[in-house]
């Protein structure tokens, strides 16, 4: 059993040049964040470091921060430019019995994260499911499709973003029946 | 050799087993019934299609916020104090005219969460199941009581009364605004006269 | 049949017609109560009532059914090879049909009287697998592909075992005639094959633990012939949807189930014939006892019927407990067990019928 | 001259008997056997995620209900008990112990459903309506209690919807008594089986480092002989209190983790269930149900990650809060959905047949893949 702070303490020593920092907040669990592109280095670690050994990813999931600058179109809806796209890791260790969460981000324009797909298997369809909602790219995925919308969806249009607005029509059917 | 003996057997003496199963229940008497010639008695706290007693019904609203789907329609118009809408059955005073309660059946998921806020416990959920329709409009239940020319009657009423209103309000304005400004020029030619009378005063002192 | 009528009208045209509708004056019907007797007995099985409207409990729905199916849309899929795509069903139906020619019904009805009876009937059912391929390559579907080609392995896989095993019995018989072998079997069962047949002696007792593996092998062989469950491969509704008839519909898909249905039947009098004394009596006849002479054929048709359907309601029963095997399982049940049980049945049978 | 040979793909679905829902399977075919199965998902996608982000928090139970619809009453305990953490209400006794007896109640059903399913995938017809006719009676015990007999929205945040019926205790004792003697008969019927046991005996043998790499859970888990199960490992409601087996596979008719494995560790799980239940009705308390209703569901800023034992594994819930009375962010670890990206991996080398065995004995719920 390690608490977050343990885990960041461990996490500072291995890696000094990669920034952490521990966000609190009332209810939830302590987050680790970290850097979206050295994402893959740490989980390695995480899942093999002695003490540690989070040998299963739980859940991935993405999510929107909206915390960018809101802009009002012609048509009065919303666009938010700039601002944040976040991925939460919640990791568990059958083994040792404890679990953590991660949390990265990165920017809304060019969402890059790498995949930590190599490291555990179950991340893979997670990391697909995050690309196909919120558009994060993951890189190395090997197959990084759409998985729940069709894959002949728009480009570049992402559901679970809050800006998201329906297409007028999807293969010649009107969309908002 | 034992091997290939035993799965032979296993294999004949499984497939006796089950069949003495399957056999037995040749003669267990049937669990399922003739569904429209017969039907399963319902228990009490059953949940089918909804139903609005429209005589207790206040017009809150509180039912179409709980509604996770967006099915229940409320419109309301506010009744003038003249008017007496009776009361409900558990003797809350009625105050809005109810002129549009629409719930879209065919968009109910059956979560039960209407009920619950319900103040006069108006709307609740029936044992009625079978109320299919071949139009989808048909499902679109009006449960309101009043007519087409009533409530272009109550909201006209409403819009007079709120005209009156507004009529009174304005006039009840008009005229603190011309008290205010009689007051106020009472007050200038109180002050005035106060200045010219202790002017004069003065006037007369000097 | 065909020679009295040949006697008496003189007409071989006109006997042989007469003689060859015979069955389907018998297969009809049979169908239509064998497929009413399979959704109640399934639905027994499983507690539940199965058809209950159209007629008394549902007596009628076969014939329902059997009216929707007429009336129902001829669908042929593009690209498909049509000519044998609508002549197949047809095929199968005469494979399954032909096998009727040489069932004793009766003492006094049977299609053809041939010698070779049985082996005639092994060869002609051969002409399904023909059938079951034609449907499933002209289909151009995967599916019916798949299951026409599991069908034509599984059928002539399993021919050798049904080969087999009757082989032991026409050593024993000494004939291939399906008549003369239910004549030998006569009135009252312990005369019956599965019980060492009508010889008394030693070697009835010696013979009847064998004559019971022999009758399981071919019982279970001819199971596989008709593709019903457990072996029902072709038609795996859960892997292959519907096996080679997935692109059936009307009444070409009625033809296929004709053909299962008269199928079942067939293997069904086989084993009556060989191991049960066919058409005979289990306990003599009413008409011998009372002296009235012409109700002894039709007491005869009586019972070689309700032997059939007997075994058919065992075919229901077993579908209807036993999940499904594997394709490559089903291949291991026919070459290493049921084939090496049938050569040392045959063996042993041989040997105890020379002494 | 060699043979010029050629792939066949095959198109499993969205409308095949035995991919449990509306799900497509790509199988690239080298005869009968498989050498690639790619599932293509999302013909059930409903935006569960988007809508609950429009939702005030109750709002959301019922949307939860339709996500594994096969076990609706756990969907529900998982995201309340989320919700009630965020808060930070104690819910009173009687409450946690009826949503344990529904939990349990809903894991026998689901596992019928699971069972049954798979008989039919193999091809035996009749212990699925066996057990059909069994799951019907625990349905009626959620329709005397709640009204509904498939999607309850029942737990609610901070208490129940209803109290139980006076009748509850006693029927459910009578279904306690009346099912015990049928998983025997299942038992005799299907798993002891020889086919059932020839067909899925060593087939789609799932290891237990693999399981844990690929995040699988649930009985499939615990089928490849990992004693894992988030009711004891980490345990929530008042699981603690309760006498237990965790049933693990131990490769009785073939390797542990195959799929007779997994089949037979949800069986005896169903018997596990029924103890648990028995516990927790002699153990009920009266009281008050709806002590804790929070009047306005309003929880502060910040996320949590609740995970439950679903009856298809662990079900997590990632609620993202942001001070205001709808959800900023529900993002939902469904079981299946993670047991499912496995199915490529285990059913290489085997034979069509065995896609439909290994699929069958994942146990998938499309409503919930979909989401």
């Amino acid at each position: 059993m390690k608490t977050a702070k343990e885990i960041l303490e461990i996490l500072q020593k291995k890696f000094p040049e990669i920034e952490f920092s521990l966000v609190e907040d009332e209810p939830s669990d302590q987050i680790i964040f970290t850097d979206a592109l050295k994402i893959h280095e740490i989980c390695e670690f995480l899942r093999d470091g002695e003490g540690l050994k989070f040998d299963t990813l739980m859940n991935l999931s993405g999510v929107d921060d909206a915390n960018g600058e809101k802009q009002t179109n012609d048509d009065g809806s919303e666009t938010i430019v700039g601002g944040t796209l976040s991925v939460y890791y919640n990791l568990d260790s059958i083994e040792l019995n404890h679990k953590t969460t991660l949390q990265v981000s990165t920017s809304r324009e060019s969402p890059k994260v790498e995949s930590v797909n190599l490291i555990w298997r179950a991340a893979d369809w997670h990391e697909r499911e995050a690309y196909d909602m919120l558009g994060i790219k993951f890189l190395n995925h090997p197959d990084l499709r759409r998985i729940l919308m069709p894959y002949d969806w728009e480009e570049g249009s992402y559901p679970l973003r809050k800006d998201y607005k329906d297409p007028e029509f999807y293969q010649g059917m009107k969309v908002p029946y | 050799m034992r091997q290939y003996l035993k799965n032979t057997w296993e294999g004949i003496w499984t497939i006796i087993i089950g069949m003495k199963i399957t056999f037995k229940h040749l003669f267990v008497p049937s669990v399922t019934i003739q569904y429209p010639d017969q039907k399963v008695p319902l228990p009490e706290r059953v949940r089918n299609r909804l139903y609005v007693n429209m005589d207790d019904c206040i017009g809150c609203d509180q039912c179409a916020r709980a509604c996770p789907v967006n099915c229940i329609d409320i419109e309301t118009v506010k009744s003038t104090p003249g008017e007496n809408l009776g009361q409900t059955s558990n003797g809350k005073k009625k105050a809005l005219w109810v002129t549009k309660f629409d719930i879209d059946i065919a968009k109910c998921c059956y979560c039960q969460l209407c009920v619950f806020p319900c103040p006069t416990d108006c709307i609740y959920m029936t044992d009625v199941y079978e109320f299919s329709e071949f139009k989808r409009n048909e499902l679109i239940y009006n449960f309101s009581t009043m007519q087409p020319g009533e409530v272009e009657e109550k909201k006209d009423n409403f819009e007079k009364f709120q005209a009156e209103k507004e009529a009174q309000k304005a006039a009840a304005a008009k005229a603190k605004a011309e008290a205010a400004a009689k007051a106020k020029a009472e007050k200038e030619k109180d002050e005035k006269s106060k200045n010219n009378n202790s002017k004069s005063s003065s006037n007369d002192v000097s | 049949m065909y020679e009295s009528l040949v006697e008496i009208t003189g007409l071989e045209i006109f006997a042989a017609f007469v003689s060859a509708a015979m069955p389907v004056a018998f297969l009809v019907p049979f169908v239509i109560i064998a497929v009413y007797l399979e959704r109640k007995v399934s639905a027994h099985m499983q507690d539940r009532l199965g058809p209950m409207r159209v007629g008394y409990h549902g007596l009628l729905q076969t014939i329902a059914d059997f009216f929707k199916l007429i009336q129902k849309e001829d669908i042929v899929a593009e690209g498909i090879d049509k000519k044998f795509f609508n002549f197949a069903p047809f095929l199968v139906f005469a494979g399954s049909y032909a096998v009727y020619a040489a069932l004793p019904f009766s003492s006094k009805y049977i299609g053809s009287e041939t010698d070779l009876g049985i082996f005639y009937i092994i060869a002609i059912s051969g002409l399904v697998v023909a059938g079951i391929l034609m449907a499933g390559w002209t289909s151009n579907n995967k599916y019916s592909l798949y299951g026409a080609m599991r069908s034509a392995a599984q059928i002539i896989s399993y021919e050798i075992p049904t080969a087999l095993v009757i082989l032991s019995i026409i050593m024993w018989t000494g004939t291939m005639s399906l008549a003369t072998m239910s004549e030998m079997q006569t009135a009252y069962f312990w005369n019956w094959n599965i019980l060492g047949g009508p010889e008394w002696g030693i070697t009835k007792f010696v013979l009847i633990p064998f004559l019971l593996v022999a009758f399981i092998i071919l019982y279970v062989s001819t199971l596989a012939e008709v593709n019903r469950t457990p072996f029902d491969m072709p038609e795996a509704e859960s892997e292959l949807v519907a096996g080679y008839h997935t692109e059936y519909s009307g009444m070409k898909f009625a033809m296929f189930f004709l053909a299962e249905y008269g199928n079942m039947f067939a293997v069904s009098a086989i084993v009556s014939v060989i191991f049960f004394g066919g058409y005979q009596s289990p306990f003599g006849y009413l008409g011998n006892t009372l002296g009235i002479e012409w109700l002894v054929p039709f007491e005869q048709v009586f019972w070689f019927a309700a032997k059939g359907i007997f075994f058919v309601f065992v075919q229901m029963w077993l579908r209807w407990t036993l999940p499904r095997v594997r394709v490559d399982q089903l291949m291991t049940i026919c070459w290493k067990y049921l084939i090496p049980y049938s050569f040392v049945n045959l063996l042993v049978i041989g040997i105890i019928t020379l002494l | 001259m060699a043979l010029k040979t050629e792939e066949l793909v095959l198109n499993m679905g969205p409308q095949h008997p035995s991919t449990h829902g509306v799900l497509r399977l790509e199988v690239q075919l080298e005869g009968e056997l498989v050498t690639k199965v790619t599932p293509h998902l999302g013909y059930l996608h409903r935006c569960f995620e988007k809508h609950a982000e429009a939702m005030t928090y109750p709002q959301v139970i019922p949307y939860t209900d339709r996500m594994d619809y096969l076990a609706s009453m756990y969907n529900n305990f998982g995201y309340v008990i989320g919700v009630e953490k965020m808060l930070g209400i104690q819910v009173p006794e009687r409450v946690e112990y009826i949503r344990i007896i529904m939990g349990e109640l809903q894991r026998i059903a689901s596992h019928m459903v699971a069972l049954g399913t798979y008989g039919l995938d193999i091809g035996a017809f009749t212990p699925f309506l066996y057990l059909f006719r069994d799951r019907e009676k625990i349905l009626t015990l959620f329709e005397i209690t709640c009204g509904a007999r498939l999607l309850y929205n029942y737990m609610w945040v901070g208490g129940l919807s209803h109290d139980l019926h006076p009748d509850f205790e006693r029927l459910t004792r009578e279904f306690i008594s009346y099912f015990r003697p049928n998983i025997d008969e299942l038992n005799n019927l299907l798993t002891y089986n020889k086919i059932f046991v020839e067909r899925t005996a060593n087939i789609g043998v799932l290891p237990k480092e693999t399981a844990i790499n690929y995040g699988i859970t649930g009985p499939n888990l615990r089928a490849s002989g990992l004693k894992y199960d988030l009711r004891r490992n980490d345990p929530y409601s008042i699981y603690d209190r309760f006498d237990f087996e965790i049933p693990v596979g131990e490769g009785l008719v073939g390797t542990v983790g195959d799929c007779w494995d997994r089949f037979y560790v949800r069986v005896l799980e169903m018997e596990q269930s029924l103890k648990i239940v028995e516990q927790a009705l002699n153990q009920l308390p009266e009281g008050d149900i709806n002590e804790a209703l929070p009047k306005r569901v309003k929880p502060p800023k910040g996320s949590i990650y609740q995970r439950v034992e679903n009856p298809k594994g662990e079900l997590g819930y990632f609620i993202i809060s942001d001070g205001t009375v709808n959800p900023f962010r529900v993002k939902v670890r469904a079981p299946s959905f993670v047991n499912l990206a496995i199915l490529n991996e285990l059913s290489k080398g085997h034979l069509v047949a065995d896609i439909i065995a290994i699929l069958g004995s994942l146990d998938i719920v499309l409503g919930e893949i979909d989401r």
